[in-house]
């Protein structure tokens, strides 16, 4: 019975997202109130469940699609952290969103798609097997695309075609491994260890070659390189998508991907025993670099920051392929720590862009005298990112850099330098700029009561995440910290 | 002080300040805040002087599991930081009272004060890389705060350097904390001389805090960043920040667990290689801030020595790690107080009282640092002393010799900076205020104290007497040359000013930024509205065939074959 | 014997030819005549198959079979017949050709 | 060779030889004339076949009633092959499309199919033996029109269906066509019209009665029923116009609609459609019988009328107004 | 009462009520509308009725008129039927509604509305009377009866092109019924019945019974359109009125497909049609990707449409070579899941289509820039009805999919999966290109209203269509239910 959360924590969202498409333009606040409601319950139930799962007592439902396939819900303690992550950037996308498309066309048709998306985003981290995994990442790229595309300019539109283009391959690709997988393994449902273990050696070729299948078709919505090229185009969406997009919906459901096939389809031991994991460590390092190299030359902020998300994703994957605990602990914080940096810069390039109407890098002289709280967590998102203490993303690069030593792979350890040595290049000038350098021209003044910079609804959430990103990183080490729960995770990855 | 009561004191030795940055965000309260500034300290200073027994804390909450504490090494650290940021503070409130970006200023200023504070007392690897980060970053606030080109360059080259020494340090903490399984510092010093990778560990942990410390050659970014700052920003740069390093050093280098001559052997040597550089690039140049800078340089060649000597025997280790503290102790005393005194070179030139009130609150550190008799550089340098027999690369008689000439050297340089600050060009500098002449003054007086604080070498040197004409031979002999100097050049004026390797890093960031430029790859060519792929060769001709199989007779064609095939299968 | 076969032959023979002349002639009465052609051919096949017993009358069932058939292909060539007319109406042709020529884009 | 065989040779070669020339000749007209005999010829075929109910229907439908229909087509549409449409070259595929038919493949399944007919050599008894045995409880006599409207009277429900459906779409294309101008009728035929009238219903009448026992049945007496109808036209007879509403259109679906109610009530009180107490079988068909020989004249009368009944109802613009999409 | 509600035989009144309302709708065209609905009303109940009772009660078919077989006409009660029938009350319903608003009975559609309700009631009571029947000669007059009432509702539009499609889809109808009717007889000459029960116990391999298969299975080939003979497809079912169209695709292809769908399990498993098969997914393969490159050569939204379903008959036709003696359950699903959710899916996209036709005026691909905007419900209703097109899930088309490539994994056809998996792209393209052009942001100066029963109805369609995959775990267990296959739906691999 109590199990019921599950589909009642996918509903929240679905259910409004439906509902607000009927919903006719000018009802701004029954719009607003849906959203709003929706969002906060779904945290709410997310809390509840926290709860539970901290208790060990896992959820499950199962609803038979065909015979011999199930639609798994579950929810386990790394279905938790993404899950939490989600409905936590949701709500404050949401806020963000208000804001931002204040008096802008389509506004229906924007949050419906928004929750469909979440919604999706939500069934994917409940997945309890690979086959649900499936259609939930599906149902992203469907509900994603129209977000890419709200805009509707040409440009707009030929980003959408490009994230169609790749997502949807993707999904095949994806969608064919997994049935190939199905008919040789059985059920695939997520256990700690994996599934193919027991399997006859004779099908470790064919095993194999799924999952080089499986990774290729999860790192395009992880952006690996070179399959990121949707990410960078896709920027031209409104910011609040970009946001979600790079913190939590779409690279992230990759990443997440990624993680569980690893360690709960194939299993660490046996990815680890038949050299599965190397690969993707090196493809996974070679995008941190790579994404960062590419990162140091966009002008526009925008686009710049999708390069960085291109690159940090990837820390992710090298945790993973680690295939030690500490790896592990890494790459899963990270999942979370990643979100929230992430969001917070694409939030304050969106309040740019849409108090000021700057869009580019060179435009940025000074702007933090004229947007000091924008700014300000915008800074701690960049020094985050860069991985400095006590910001969340150091907690991160910490430990994947121990597991890199605890994997016996100490090159890793290069890249993790490198990366920051990267991405200090091309976040600190910004940060310079902001805060050192004369603005060219006087900014508009506010015309917000008090002199606001900008309204709450944009300057609200990327404080709030900005606050996290800081509380994360000092309290790392507390209980309920995204580091305490993933050690909850590894310990049970890996039975300690 | 009670247990309760000195843990709470530890607490806001890091955080008070930045409480305090938190006040000044709320514009109702700023302007008290602003007056509070100058105080952040005073926590720490409380702390240092008034000691409980073996206060720490463990937060294991906190980051991944936090140590704070005070030992002693923490304590004379604490102390000197806590001081000189006083003084500075103190000074800088009066310094920036006109300036448009004071509130940029103080909110760097305690960031940075808060990290080099925090540093003191971190116990463990992640709270001292914290703050040591802390510490850096924000001090590259205070270096551009004046936003000529001159600090934007000497910014940008300190915030490299700076993140280099960030990976460096992350690198080499990284196998430490492995080795030891452990986060705590004192864990980790015990096991470093055990550690796989050892000698890489100490490479990286030396470059990473050499790099903190001017170690040559990534010293260039110091004599830029250091006169770059306002006045008490150098200040603290110099006095305090630079020995972030070595308390880096000092916590993580397996002193007094292991023997490691050729590890002896290089930080000796570095150490003499700095005192002498330092000296030498000092003379040659005209700004006081930089000569002071280089200096520092030189100064802390000295302490990195008595840490080789430690490693050479880790027995005498307990004796000698004194007198490094002290050194720093001293050194940063009274480096900081030259450097506020550049400020108050206005009075130089005025006639009257104030003149040489000036005159002898510039000397007074000047001599310590040449270490005259008397002062407590005479002091720290005895303390050295006992310890050459230790070296494993020079025998004694030859390493005395050598710091003899360092302190020559040493006094040459200070007599040139007094030259220099002497100089009518100086005349233009404004009259100090009082709160200036408070923070100098205070500086001044704990120059005086721990001249007269010998008990820090009685305890160590083991009885050593002092020698003060040891001390005398180098400062009579540095004074009389810079005499000779300045009569035979006085006439045709200087022209110094050395350069220094950050033009081959400017070189080398060039091409970088070439490089970056060049990786943006040119946007893929549109295709011409013709060769859109609607109309592709193959789509064309499928449109064609298709048009054909709309014909009822080629329909039928395709129907009776196709009869026909299913009859013949 | 022999001769339902013979008729059922000829019955097959009648569908060649109307499935012939339905693809190859033009005018659209002309196909419908095919048609009806075929359609004949088809039914006596039936016919034929239910003619091959001992007795006099055939296998009432084939016949029924056919009677419907016939019904349903008056109904069809009275319905492709009012088509034909009312698209003679409308554009004086009696062909597909219109048809074929005009693009469908 | 039996006589017989050679009979049936030649009426075989004759229907092929028919067939082949009306599908050949260049003139339509003559087509459609060729077409009526050889729907008269095919009639005799099914006599010899043993299928005299399926000659009756074929002579009456297959000749008749679309031999009708060709020709008011032929009328509409002149019978030249040519027409004023543009004829665009044939292509290259359907050049070379007719020699590939002709020469190869048509001929190619043909000889298959009649390779494998021979199989059909093998005489299995077909279900007249089982038809017979159950035809004592079907409610007819005839064999014929006690599986057309008993045994497999779904088909037949449905084939009624067909029909009314053909009509509707008839009627959605188009609005009958004027009728003749009672002036252009010649006296003789209005004559013979007034005399024939009375005979053909009254034979329609005897050959619906008579399906019960012998062949006959109630499309046969339909057709008869039509060509009346069709006699009365000529000779200038017009449906008042009051009786072209709804009253025309309760006689048109008379014949479908009772067959479906039948169908409906049997359905409801037995659990299967068409399932008729053995009682009133008998009756049931009769009842069938009789409404749907009306319904199948009046269907077939009006398709020969080529169209809806002009009426004088609100906006209807014809369909020739549409405006295609040109874009 | 109970007891006469399970007893009933719904599936049955499936049948009569449409055919009755087309008589009622014929006779009172003034309340055709009214009497189109209360139908389009009761039928789901019915199909819902009849689904209950079926898996309540008994499976067994019955016969009509009491006969037994081989003389009476037996009706099928089983799974197949059941979906069938479910699936057509369904769309049947929607497309109902739909029709409200696209026939309007004020202006000058009245001639169109007076005889669109009888022609599509009469399709509708012959697609059910279709789906039930289980005699071959049977199916041959419902199939006249649907081909005939489909010419009819083609013909509606009236313009000439419309007029045209009508004619050469009758044209084509009846050649393929004639080749099934032919192949019929043959049958009938050697086994005296064409009751597909009985036949399927009886049959053997001879070249005769091959010989009636190959023309059974041409004519039924060309009634479904499967490459190369999908030539009149796209234009009947471009001409028609978009209910049509949408019915058009939905059903009436269908229709064809579910005969063969039974001949093949349950009368032709015992001949040799290996290599029949095989020529049919070869056929089926080219279909999926000819049908795909062509829809994305189209300029006009329901061309584009038309030709996606010639490549989604395409898949149908996967399910006869993939149903190996280990895969027969699979394939067999697999093909009966994509024909219910194609039917829901593309009988949606056809009505946004008419809906842009209708707003716009016309149905280029141009035309539908904005449509995202003001009329955003089509660009949402086109989204989620492609996705059951694309195989995305969780729509059916993506299970169907699934249960394909396992299967052809399984039984080592591995040449049908880049088939399957380059369509999918393909599908993915031509729907890619639609939405690029309904998000392009245009500012039009007027739409006029569209009324509701042309937008949500669509809606709640393609909301199953994409649903249908998280729902399609009973529909299947329905369709199972007296199914000639038995056997796992997803066959594991053996190494």
């Amino acid at each position: 019975m109590s199990d019921l959360i599950l589909p009642a924590i996918l509903l929240s969202s679905l259910l409004p997202g439906l509902i607000i498409f009927t919903l006719p333009e000018q009802q701004v606040t029954l719009r607003t109130a849906l959203n709003l409601a929706g969002a906060l319950f779904k945290l709410m139930l997310v809390a509840l469940l926290f709860v539970r799962v901290a208790e060990r007592q896992y959820a499950e439902l199962r609803l038979p699609l065909l015979p011999d396939i199930e639609l798994v819900l579950r929810a386990d303690a790394l279905s938790l952290l993404f899950l939490t992550l989600s409905a936590l950037l949701w709500l404050l996308t949401t806020i963000y969103a208000i804001g931002y498309l204040e008096g802008s066309p389509n506004r229906s048709r924007f949050f419906g798609f928004f929750s469909l998306c979440v919604s999706a985003t939500t069934g994917i981290a409940l997945s309890g097997d690979l086959v649900t995994f499936v259609i939930f990442y599906e149902m992203l790229t469907i509900s994603t695309y129209p977000l890419v595309v709200h805009r509707g300019t040409p440009k707009a539109l030929a980003a959408g075609r490009i994230y169609l283009a790749y997502t949807i391959c993707g999904g095949l690709v994806l969608f064919f491994a997994t049935v190939w997988l199905r008919s040789i393994a059985g059920p695939l449902d997520f256990s700690p260890g994996g599934v193919v273990a027991d399997l006859d050696p004779a099908l470790y070729g064919s095993l194999a070659i799924i999952f080089a299948l499986l990774m290729l078709s999860l790192g395009v919505k992880a952006a690996l390189v070179p399959l990121h090229i949707w990410l960078p185009s896709a920027m031209v969406a409104p910011a609040p998508v970009s946001a979600l997009l790079h913190a939590v919906a779409v690279v992230k459901a990759g990443a997440f991907g990624i993680i569980r096939v690893v360690h709960d389809i194939y299993g660490l031991d046996f990815s680890a025993a038949q050299n599965l994991l190397f690969p993707l460590a090196l493809l996974a390092a070679f995008t941190i670099i790579y994404g960062s190299i590419r990162a140091l030359s966009q002008n526009d902020l925008k686009r710049r920051l999708a390069f960085s998300t291109v690159s940090q994703v990837s820390y992710i994957l090298l945790g993973v392929a680690m295939a030690t605990p500490l790896g592990t602990i890494g790459g899963l914080v990270h999942l979370v720590h990643q979100g929230l940096m992430k969001i917070t810069l694409f939030f304050c390039a969106g309040n740019l862009a849409e108090t000021l109407g700057i869009h580019k890098v060179d435009e940025m002289d000074g702007v933090g005298r004229r947007m000091p709280w924008t700014m300000a967590a915008f800074t701690v998102g960049a020094l985050g990112m860069i991985g400095l203490p006590p910001l969340a993303g150091f907690i991160s690069k910490w430990y994947l850099g121990l597991g890199s030593l605890a994997a016996g792979q100490p090159w890793i350890i290069l890249v993790l330098i490198a990366s920051t040595l990267l991405n200090a290049a091309y976040f600190l000038p910004v940060v310079h700029r902001i805060w050192f350098i004369e603005p060219r021209q006087d900014w508009p003044s506010s015309s917000l009561r008090g002199g606001r910079e900008t309204t709450w609804a944009l300057l609200a959430p990327p404080l709030m995440t900005a606050l996290l990103v800081i509380l994360l990183g000092i309290l790392a080490g507390s209980v309920g910290s995204a580091l305490y729960w993933v050690e909850l995770i590894a310990a049970r990855e890996y039975g300690l | 002080m009670s247990a309760t009561v000195s843990t709470a004191m530890l607490l806001l030795v890091p955080v008070f300040p930045l409480l305090l940055i938190g006040a000044l965000t709320v514009t109702r309260v700023r302007h008290m805040a602003l007056a509070m500034c100058p105080l952040a300290p005073l926590p720490g200073l409380v702390l240092a002087l008034f000691p409980a027994a073996n206060v720490s804390v463990a937060m294991p909450w906190l980051l991944v599991g936090s140590h704070w504490g005070m030992d002693h090494t923490g304590q004379i650290f604490l102390l000197l930081t806590a001081l000189l940021w006083l003084a500075a503070g103190i000074y800088a409130r009066s310094y920036t009272r006109n300036s448009p970006q004071r509130l940029r200023f103080w909110i760097f200023f305690l960031l940075c004060m808060s990290g080099n504070l925090g540093l003191t007392l971190a116990l463990d690897m992640i709270s001292f890389y914290l703050f040591f980060t802390l510490m850096s970053f924000a001090a590259y606030g205070l270096i551009i705060h004046d936003n000529t080109p001159f600090a934007l360059r000497a910014g940008r080259i300190y915030l490299w350097l700076v993140i280099l020494g960030e990976v460096l340090l992350f690198a080499a903490l990284l196998p430490a904390a492995r080795a030891a399984d452990s986060l705590l510092l004192r864990d980790v010093a015990a096991t470093l001389a055990n550690a796989e990778g050892m000698n890489l560990i100490l490479a990286l942990l030396l470059v990473a805090l050499g790099i903190k410390m001017g170690a040559v050659p990534l010293h260039f970014w110091l004599p830029l960043a250091h006169p770059a700052a306002p006045i008490p920003a150098s200040a603290v740069l110099s006095g305090a920040m630079i020995k972030a390093g070595l308390l880096g050093l000092l916590r993580l280098f397996p002193l007094g667990f292991a023997t490691l001559p050729g590890w002896s052997a290089t930080l000796l040597s570095l150490g003499l290689l700095m005192a002498f550089f330092g000296v030498l690039m000092g003379l040659l140049q005209k700004q006081p801030k930089t000569l002071l800078a280089y200096s520092s340089i030189s100064q802390i060649g000295f302490p990195l020595m008595a840490i080789g000597l430690g490693l050479a025997a880790p027995q005498q280790w307990p004796l000698l790690a004194p007198v490094v503290g002290f050194y720093a102790l001293h050194h940063g005393l009274a480096k900081g107080a030259l450097f506020l005194g550049v400020g108050m070179t206005g009075h130089l030139n005025s006639p009257g009282l104030m003149r040489h009130v000036t005159l002898a609150g510039l000397m007074l550190p000047a001599l310590a640092l040449a270490g005259a008799p008397f002062t407590s550089g005479a002091l720290a340098k005895a303390g050295l002393k006992p310890f050459l027999m230790l070296s494993p690369l020079l025998d004694e008689s030859l390493l005395t010799l050598l710091l003899g000439g360092a302190a020559v050297g040493t006094t040459l340089l200070m007599g040139r900076l007094l030259l220099i600050l002497w100089s009518p060009a100086r005349a233009a500098v404004k009259a100090a205020t009082s709160g200036m002449w408070g923070g100098w003054s205070l500086l001044l007086l704990a120059v005086v104290l721990v001249s007269s604080y010998p008990g820090v070498l009685t305890s160590s040197a083991a009885g050593a007497d002092l020698k003060w004409i040891d001390a005398l031979w180098p400062v009579a002999g540095g004074a009389i040359i810079t005499l000779l100097g300045w009569y035979s050049t006085r006439k045709r004026g200087a022209h110094l000013g050395a350069k220094d390797l950050d033009v081959l890093l400017d070189a080398l960031l060039r091409r970088l930024a070439n490089l970056a430029a060049a990786l943006k790859l040119p946007p893929p060519p549109r295709l011409p509205r013709g060769a859109r792929w609607q109309n592709l060769p193959l789509l064309l001709l499928l449109q064609d065939s298709e048009q054909q199989l709309r014909q009822l007779s080629v329909a039928g064609v395709m129907f009776i074959l196709l009869l026909l095939a299913l009859l013949l299968l | 014997m022999t001769t339902p076969l013979l008729y059922a032959g000829g019955g097959i023979l009648l569908f060649s030819i109307g499935l012939h002349a339905l693809l190859i002639r033009r005018h659209l009465l002309r196909k419908i005549l095919a048609i009806n052609i075929m359609g004949s051919g088809v039914f006596m096949v039936f016919i034929a198959i239910g003619a091959r017993g001992t007795d006099a009358v055939g296998d009432p069932v084939t016949q029924v079979m056919v009677l419907t058939g016939i019904v349903v292909s008056l109904c069809f060539t009275a319905v492709a017949i009012a088509l034909t007319i009312r698209m003679h109406n409308l554009t004086n042709c009696t062909t597909f050709a219109t048809d074929e020529e005009s693009s469908l884009d | 060779m039996e006589p017989a065989l050679i009979f049936d040779l030649i009426l075989l070669l004759t229907l092929i030889s028919l067939a082949w020339l009306l599908l050949a000749s260049t003139d339509l007209f003559r087509a459609v004339v060729l077409f009526i005999a050889f729907g008269l010829l095919l009639a005799l075929a099914w006599v010899r076949l043993g299928a005299p109910d399926v000659a009756l229907a074929e002579a009456a439908i297959g000749a008749g009633i679309s031999g009708a229909l060709l020709l008011i087509g032929l009328g509409q549409l002149g019978s030249s092959e040519r027409d004023r449409c543009p004829v665009r070259p044939l292509t290259f595929l359907q050049h070379l499309s007719a020699p590939v038919l002709i020469g190869v493949i048509i001929p190619s399944v043909t000889v298959i199919l009649l390779l494998e007919l021979r199989q059909l050599q093998v005489v299995t008894s077909g279900q007249q033996g089982l038809v017979q045995n159950l035809l004592s409880i079907s409610g007819s006599d005839h064999p014929v029109t006690a599986v057309l409207l008993n045994f497999r009277a779904w088909d037949t429900l449905l084939e009624k269906g067909v029909l009314l459906l053909a009509l509707i779409t008839i009627w959605s294309l188009d609005q009958a066509r004027p009728r003749f101008e009672n002036t252009d009728i010649p006296p003789l035929l209005s004559g013979f019209g007034q005399l024939l009238l009375p005979l053909l219903i009254l034979f329609a009448g005897v050959l619906l009665w008579q399906g019960g026992y012998v062949p006959g049945g109630a499309f046969q007496a339909g057709a008869l029923l039509t060509a009346a109808m069709l006699l009365a036209t000529l000779s200038g007879y017009a449906l008042p116009s009051r009786w072209t509403g709804v009253a025309l259109r309760l006689v048109l679906v008379a014949g479908f609609l009772v067959f479906l109610a039948v169908a409906a009530i049997t359905l409801l009180l037995r659990g299967e459609p068409l399932h008729y107490p053995q009682r009133l079988a008998g009756g049931l068909i009769l009842l069938i019988e009789i409404v749907a020989t009306l319904s199948v004249a009046a269907i077939l009368s009006a398709a020969l009328a080529g169209g809806h009944p002009v009426t004088n109802l609100p906006p209807a613009a014809t369909p020739t107004t549409k405006i295609e999409d040109k874009s | 009462m109970t007891e006469l509600f399970l007893h009933q035989q719904w599936l049955i009144w499936l049948t009569l009520l449409p055919l009755g309302a087309a008589v009622a709708a014929f006779l009172a065209p003034q309340q055709a509308r009214w009497i189109g609905l209360a139908t389009a009303l009761l039928l789901p109940v019915c199909a819902l009725a009849g689904i209950l009772s079926v898996t309540l009660t008994h499976a067994d078919p019955i016969t009509a008129g009491g006969w037994p077989t081989p003389l009476g006409i037996e009706l099928r009660r089983d799974g197949l039927a059941l979906v069938m029938l479910a699936v057509t009350a369904l769309v049947g319903f929607i497309i109902s509604c739909y029709a409200l608003g696209y026939f309007p009975v004020h202006d000058r559609h009245y001639d169109k509305v007076r005889y669109f309700w009888p022609l599509w009631l009469f399709l509708w009571g012959s697609c059910n009377a279709l789906f039930v029947s289980g005699d071959l000669f049977n199916l041959y007059v419902t199939l006249e009866l649907v081909t005939l009432s489909s010419v009819a509702l083609i013909a509606l539009e009236g313009g000439k092109q419309a007029l045209a499609a009508a004619l050469r889809y009758l044209f084509i109808g009846l050649l393929g019924s004639l080749s099934y009717l032919l192949g019929v007889g043959l049958l009938y000459g050697s086994y005296a019945t064409v009751d597909i029960a009985l036949l399927g116990e009886m049959i053997s391999a001879t070249r005769l019974n091959h010989a009636a298969m190959a023309l059974m299975v041409a004519g039924l080939v060309l009634k479904s359109a499967l490459f190369p003979l999908h030539f009149w497809l796209p234009q009947a079912h471009t001409m028609a009125p978009a209910p049509v169209s949408a019915a058009l695709s939905a059903l009436v292809v269908k229709a064809a497909y579910v005969i063969l769908l039974r001949l093949w399990f349950e009368v032709f498993p015992a001949l040799d049609t290996f290599a029949v098969g095989h020529l049919l997914g070869l056929l089926g393969s080219i279909a999926i990707v000819w049908g795909s490159l062509m829809a994305l050569r189209q300029e006009r939204l329901k061309l584009l449409i038309a030709y996606s379903t010639v490549a989604q008959i395409g898949y149908l036709y996967l399910v006869f070579p993939l149903a190996q003696p280990e895969t027969m359950a699979a394939a067999w699903t697999g093909g009966v899941l994509l024909m219910m959710t194609h039917a829901c899916g593309k009988s949606a996209m056809f009505m946004v289509a008419g809906t842009i036709h209708h707003t716009a005026g016309s149905d280029r691909l141009s035309r539908l820039a904005g449509a995202g905007g003001p009329v955003g419900v089509l660009a949402v209703v086109f989204t989620l009805a492609a996705t059951t097109i694309i195989g995305l899930p969780p729509s059916g088309g993506f299970f169907a999919k699934w249960i394909f490539i396992n299967a052809a994994l399984v039984t080592g056809q591995w040449w049908y999966l880049p088939i399957i998996l380059s369509g999918t792209l393909l599908a993915a393209a031509y729907i890619a290109r639609v939405l690029g052009w309904a998000f392009l942001d245009v500012k039009r100066s007027s739409y006029p209203v569209i009324p509701w029963v042309m937008k949500w109805p669509p809606l709640v369609l393609s909301v199953i269509a994409l649903l249908f995959g998280l729902i399609a775990y009973e529909p299947i267990q329905i369709a199972l239910i007296g199914a000639p296959v038995h056997g796992s739906i997803m066959v594991e691999m053996t190494p």
